[in-house]
């Protein structure tokens, strides 16, 4: 989206609301339609169980619904558009092969037999292979749908450990960070874990002291994000697993970050028991405006027993199929696998566009990548340390993240400079995230753009600097110049209308 | 030339970029990591250009049988349906495929109208209050809709048909270890009995036979027992059969995979989870709102969010994060396209096409159908070789279909061995008459047909 | 595109002009570059041929590539964006599944055996039987890239017809009427004809006694549009072919307004020999921003035998071939065909989509569709008739043309208004064609556009009717509210900037 | 519901309608229409589903080999290329598909810039003065610079060289008809001493067999005896050799279809036309020009319309109104992907596989390579049972070669009878090996391959 004000749209259809489109009861006309699908009168349906409800679809045109969502994605912005730079989601370049690679498997139903779907399965176990290569672990299951399921899915694998080894009852306790990411400790509670959190120390990294303090026979885990939330490795990190498997834990590693560390450094040498990855970051699949993601999770030999099934096998013949289907039978039992969180090989839609991806890259590429983003970082950093305060100072990783903490004495605040931002034409960074950075601005401009957009963005968050210093009101009221100002966001949560209201 | 073609760094910039920085070479940077963990040897091979990982993976695609390439009967929650044309030239458009979850309403109002209305066409077909803007899918829905029956009961016990999708049972089971929850697997008809001490009662219908069930028995006796109903369901069917909202159910679930989403092999998909009014709060994953900008000009947000993980870590509703919004998308340009008539349309052609399939193969002597009841469109086929066999017997003729046989659940099996039969508006005459005639010869009732 | 004022893009790049969006050259740098095909380093080439004038061709990201063109789309107006009346050009909804259908014949080459490409062939036999029975004609040739092309095709015909019969040199005139398209006159003259001009009468019909006048032995025939471009039918349309046929010439029927007649009246039943078709109008064929088009040309008996080559042949068994290429041989001769003005069978994936949209319609469907395009119009015209002054004042068929000549005395010329409905969201009419109607406003709405939002077109002319009525200034200085403002043609024109001056 | 799926008129909105025109009914409005002539039956048939009519273009297509589907050599002005995904992905967004001719700059910038590059990347690579927004195809384009050289020169004598592709030389001679213009056929080397009296000189470089040309030779004959030069040429091969403006050439012309467009089997594609500065007054079809906007902004227009067919009428340069735009943007898109680099490549190794491919064949006994002189990424290839019979009896093994057999113009039909053999990026090793194990086998020349 080129960021431009709207205005409502001429051919609006019957509504008096001011709205940028209208919606689709607001197009829609009894008796209107389209002819998709081969009409079909009627169907054998016992009266009990027909539908008496009314169904209330909107009856639309296929010209009507065309316009309709054309309108709608000129109001977004997208990678495709400008620079995005919000700090911990890694918006780099979605390349257009990967979704054509991808669209070559999508005929095909995860519950055919592994004889009509070797394609798929030699992809997927190549997919693993590569995935033990750059993590520095053992063994890869692809199922889980996104980060967030990856961490729910390694803790239960961690129940399942101590389980096996008789003190699960005991443990249970996850350790997280104080800058750690929201799923970190959502997806311990998932796993009826109480969560403790340890603060970060004056360079960022885990408080050592603390966290040992912390730790003891109750604690089942601690979840690490390397490079952290604030774009910082962790200094000690051979330390902090050391520590934490002295207590008997495991450490989980929140692979978020893993686009600094591609070909740079690997979770698996670092002492971490597993590591998840959002393939839909490092891996350059596409967000789709809030998904879909896969989060492949890889682990050490000494969790392979518990990763969920079903697991892919590769004959010596050279074709594959599943451990416990190898007559596409399930077997009596699947040991000490937690079971599965998805079906087969979760998102393989997405996976298939990882895949290509990490093909076309190849080692040098990928080490490439994870240096260039590194260097983008500390350039666009370099480039706007004076105007801002820099929150932990030293050289950061991939993403980096200032304090709008003097402006905010200036009287504009980390969202007002988000929405100027907005105005200037760029997406804004990630704001008051990680919490323990006041006014937090985390910026992550990836490596895929080019050094004169890195200019044009620093300029921008400099001259909004000026503009705090000298004319913080004028930010207020910002943005102007986006398809709708800023939202009020506070009557949508307290008298929420969550679907539209029929026309009566 | 760059390893990364998609790096736009010559060496010039990446000289003036460490200039600014004030270093001399890139590996300064990393001083932070330990050195003997540097740099370490990847061994994935080397990069390859565009055409030839085009060439690659058009070779493995090769090395599958698509569903297209035969008559294909396997179904389920996951489904071959028609996807018009218009799905993906809308819903992939870059400025949908490549935005990031609207953090900044200002400039996401398409995705956040698009998904408000794919909540409200959901909510229409469903006849549910407040549907949420996707789960990662139906197995996820499933499990979800448990734990948040156990929040608000405060009870461990969750009481589930074996009639459910065996997937979504696998996964129930697996996130119940996280809560530690009582998982009790009960026959359909006997749910309604086992509702005592139940946070609550899972259905489905039409169930993983493609059986209809009398939900609104299971619901009363469910709340009668201070339980809730969760039903299980199928987008299509619901154009067609009483919705959960006028069933009495608590919550309703479900994959959205049939509305114009492909089935890439299981993902991504949708799962569709849907509530009571009264009980939003409790509900896990992003939700879109109705409000107004500065000018007053209508405008939509993610709201509620007090019950997400970014804002209530440990206390969250559920740790979801990144979901299905792209697919979500996609379910609403298919509704918008097919309309009430269209979905009857498509959902009436499976439901015809399966009976009058099952017609023709219960009319073969070596061939029952196997439903306890009243089917929509599926239906089990029972034969004396045993579906695990016909199955095998049936792909060597090109045929796909499912056996039940395979329906495993935490290693406990399920007594039946039968194949199941899904029927789409995708299902033509001609396979039709291949799977008739396949199963006449390989159950031996050849003459049979030849008689008729 | 939303209607919307740009700003200057941010990452605009090195450029200091004021622009939308930056050139390519003024995105690349030396040394960017993708990966698209196989490196490959030598080519054997003596040095006498090879390349010393240097490739200014400029270096960029796929990125780069991705977001400059993702740019430039948002500053188009498009059918998918809004309602596009442009007279003459039939701009209704292009279907989607046209698109599909069309790309599943796209790894063909022309040259490919007649063996391996029966499904084209059969595609395209069906269609030109179709088309037959759609104009009434007898045969159709398929060749034609664009309704130009099948005009021009048509007059050589008419020259080898008339040479045929001996008289050719004699007869060097083609008559149009002074309100053809452009095309018509220029096609007749790179065909060797002079061209004579006949007024139309107070009706907008052909004058028949000045047609009459104009006719002779020197005549080689006569070009019509039938509606005409004024939208009107022309009332004694086989008084006119006879006329011409009487004097020995031959009628071309313009198709480009096929679009009202469909289902409606046949042009093979009302005296023409001849008629083409622009698939890109009546058969939904998307423009493309100018093309590609495609013009099938539909002939009587006897003009076949001077049809291009090569025809297709539909043997007994139902297999497909070429006349002249039983065997992929040509013959010793193509006896009366006047060659060929593009190779086989022309722009075959623009007819694989009209062959796709024909089949979708069906009988009722097309003739729904001439019916409903041709109501749209006259109800429109209903909605804005008291405000501007009607050409001729008759029942239109499928468009109808306005003259803004009061508004023109009042101040506000045609082309102020097309600029003025620009702000108001619309594209404009198709405008000071023909060239009859002083100021002309050719309105041609087609059957896609929804009842509402015929309404709130009319709504718009209307209101700039008033405008032009109170305050025509204010209209001269529109539009305010588009990506630019009005350009200046006459110093592109005067002093010719025709391609990119490379930054030195 | 409606016959015509997309037309969104209610029987409510017709009557409305009507009412508001003051008619009963739809068939007042055909008044003028004679009786006789009214509402034909047209007998096409009933309308289909978009499924259905999805499914039967399927089926057709399944009718047709395409070229990738087996070992495929075919190729001359139209080539099997790789085109990058984000081609399609770009070009065909609808704000470019379905827009029409930029009459309205203020709403058409998109278009107009994209048509502005195109022109000035085209006039890079063949570092020509102007080109233009487009032509149909190489053949029309041809033509046209024929007709415009005569407008330039007052001749109607035009000479062509017999190894201009023979589908170019078909149109030319066709468009010829109109302009009663003398179309003189002769072989390359008589070129040069043929320009006496001409319009113009056409060659082509590299010609329809793949031979390199002294354009600059003919250029100056054609220049010496008062006529102009017009160079028929490849976009790829212009990566490696000397452009057209650095040869003397006044009109370069050729077929665009190679960047970045489908073949579909003949067209859509793109007809590229440039010329030396001085003539574009006399050039056809439509230009791009850049200029400013009342704010001072960039921007571009369609300029020096006064050669146009709707300003000129029959005094303009051409008839041509709907042009190849479309396939202009694929073209700008795909070089911008591509670059000079990028381009090189894929030329480079269209040479490097046909001059590798050529001597395998070469070294059997029973062939020989037939190009009278060095030749680009094509040859042809002789045999003794002629080039006829052999790509018959290679289609029977699945590989598709072109025969010079089929070079038929107005019944004139070339002497020899040989195989064309053209490579691109596309041509694998594998397919390299096929062909030269079936030539060898199908001429009986196995042993001397076996004994390699
Ligand atoms: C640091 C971190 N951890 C975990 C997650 C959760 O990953 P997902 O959104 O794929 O569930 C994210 C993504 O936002 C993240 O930034
Ligand atoms: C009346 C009329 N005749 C002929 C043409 C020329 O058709 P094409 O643009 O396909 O060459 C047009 C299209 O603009 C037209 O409107």
């Amino acid at each position: 989206m080129t960021v431009v004000k709207r205005q409502p749209m001429p051919d609006a259809g019957a509504t008096d609301v001011k709205a940028l489109e209208p919606l689709l009861i607001e197009l829609a006309r009894p008796g209107r339609g389209g002819r998709h699908v081969r009409a079909e009168a009627n169907a054998d349906i016992p009266p009990h169980y027909q539908r008496k409800a009314p169904l209330g679809l909107p009856e639309l045109t296929e010209p009507q619904v065309v316009r309709h969502y054309t309108h709608l994605a000129e109001l977004n912005y997208s990678v495709d558009g400008g620079m995005y730079p919000l700090g911990s989601c890694t918006m780099k370049y979605n390349p257009k092969v990967n979704d054509r690679a991808a669209s070559l498997f999508a005929d095909l139903h995860p519950r055919q037999s592994y004889r009509t779907t070797q394609g798929v399965l030699a992809l997927a176990y190549e997919l693993e292979e590569m995935l033990v290569k750059i993590t520095g672990m053992d063994f890869v299951t692809l199922q889980p749908a996104a980060g967030a399921q990856s961490e729910f899915t390694a803790l239960l694998m961690f129940k399942a450990y101590h389980a096996k080894r008789g003190d699960a009852k005991q443990r249970r306790r996850i350790i997280v960070p104080d800058s750690a990411h929201g799923t970190n400790p959502a997806s311990a509670a998932m796993c009826g874990y109480q969560v403790a959190t340890v603060k970060s120390d004056a360079r960022g990294n885990v408080d050592l002291e603390a966290l040992k303090a912390a730790l003891g026979p109750d604690v089942a885990g601690f979840m690490l994000t390397n490079p952290n939330t604030l774009g910082l490795f962790e200094e000690r990190v051979r330390e902090v697993c050391a520590a934490v498997h002295d207590a008997g834990g495991l450490v989980y590693g929140d692979g978020a970050n893993m686009n600094a560390l591609l070909g740079v450094a690997r979770p698996g040498d670092l002492g971490f028991d597993c590591v998840h990855i959002n393939v839909h970051k490092t891996f350059s699949t596409p967000h789709g405006a809030g998904g879909p993601g896969a989060g492949p999770l890889c682990v050490k030999m000494h969790l392979r027993p518990f990763l969920p099934k079903p697991w892919i096998v590769r004959e010596s013949d050279g074709t594959y199929h599943y451990d416990t289907a190898r007559e596409d039978r399930e077997p009596e039992s699947i040991g000490d696998s937690i079971g599965s969180v998805k079906q087969r090989l979760g998102n393989f839609g997405v996976l298939a566009r990882a895949y290509t991806y990490i093909k076309t890259l190849g080692d040098e590429g990928l080490t490439e990548t994870g240096r260039d983003a590194v260097l983008a970082a500390n350039y666009l950093l370099a480039l706007v340390r004076e105007k801002y305060d820099v929150a932990y100072d030293r050289t950061p990783m991939h993403e980096f993240v200032l304090s709008a903490a003097k402006q905010k004495k200036q009287g504009a605040t980390a969202l007002d400079l988000s929405k100027a931002l907005l105005d200037e034409g760029f997406h804004s960074p990630t704001v008051y995230f990680p919490l323990i950075v006041p006014e937090a601005l985390m910026i992550e401009p990836t490596e895929t753009e080019p050094k004169e957009t890195l200019d044009a963005f620093a300029a921008a968050l400099n001259r909004l600097a000026d503009r705090a210093a000298s004319d913080p009101t004028s930010v207020h009221d910002a943005p102007k110049n986006t398809p709708l100002r800023r939202l009020d966001e506070v009557t949508a949560a307290r008298s929420p209308k969550l679907k539209w209201q029929r026309p009566t | 030339m760059n390893k990364n073609p998609y790096s736009p760094h010559t060496e010039a910039d990446r000289t003036a970029m460490l200039e600014r920085i004030g270093l001399r070479s890139v590996d300064e940077l990393f001083n932070a990591i330990p050195r003997d963990a540097r740099s370490p040897r990847l061994g994935i091979g080397a990069g390859m250009s565009e055409q030839e990982v085009q060439a690659h993976l058009e070779k493995l695609a090769a090395m599958n049988k698509t569903a297209g390439s035969g008559p294909f009967f396997i179904g389920g929650p996951i489904q071959r349906r028609y996807i018009p044309a218009a799905v993906p030239v809308l819903a992939l458009r870059g400025d949908f495929l490549t935005a990031y979850t609207p953090y900044q309403p200002e400039v996401s109002q398409g995705t956040l109208q698009a998904v408000f209305e794919y909540q409200s066409l959901l909510a229409e077909l469903l006849a549910m209050d407040v549907v949420n803007s996707s789960m990662y899918d139906g197995g996820s829905a499933t499990a979800e809709a448990a734990l948040m029956a156990v929040r608000l009961t405060g009870r461990k016990k969750v009481v589930v048909s074996s009639d459910v999708d065996f997937t979504f049972r696998r996964t129930l089971r697996t996130y119940a270890r996280g809560a530690e929850l009582e998982i009790v697997d009960v026959p359909a008809d006997r749910l309604a009995s086992s509702a005592d001490g139940a946070a609550c009662v899972i259905v489905q219908h039409p169930d993983a036979f493609g059986t209809l069930v009398d939900v609104r028995a299971i619901a009363d006796a469910a709340h009668e027992a201070g339980a809730l109903c969760v039903q299980v369901t199928e987008p299509h069917a619901l154009a067609l059969l009483e919705p959960p909202g006028a069933l009495g159910v608590d919550i309703a679930v479900g994959e959205g995979q049939p509305l114009g989403i492909p089935m890439s092999y299981g993902g991504p998909h949708l799962g569709i989870f849907a509530c009571r009014g009264g009980l939003v709060r409790q509900m896990p994953g992003r939700i879109a709102g109705q409000t107004v900008d500065a000018d007053g000009v209508r405008g939509f947000v993610n709201t509620l969010q007090t019950r997400e993980q970014h804002i209530r870590r440990e206390k969250a509703t559920s740790n979801i994060c990144t979901n299905e919004a792209l697919a979500a998308i996609h379910a609403a340009v298919y509704l918008s396209l097919l309309g009430p008539e269209g979905l009857r349309a498509a959902a009436r052609a499976g439901v015809a096409r399966a009976h009058a399939l099952a017609n023709r193969i219960a009319a073969l002597p070596t061939c029952r159908i196997a439903n306890d009841g009243a089917f929509f469109d599926r239906f089990t086929l029972r034969t004396e070789m045993g579906g695990w066999d016909l199955r095998l017997a049936l792909l060597e003729r090109g045929i796909q279909v499912e056996a039940t046989a395979s329906h495993y659940v935490d290693g406990k099996r399920r007594g039946r061995d039968d194949v199941i039969v899904q029927c789409t508006e995708m299902t033509s005459e001609s396979d039709a008459d291949a799977l008739v005639d396949a199963v006449a010869e390989i159950t031996g009732s050849r003459q049979a047909v030849a008689a008729r």
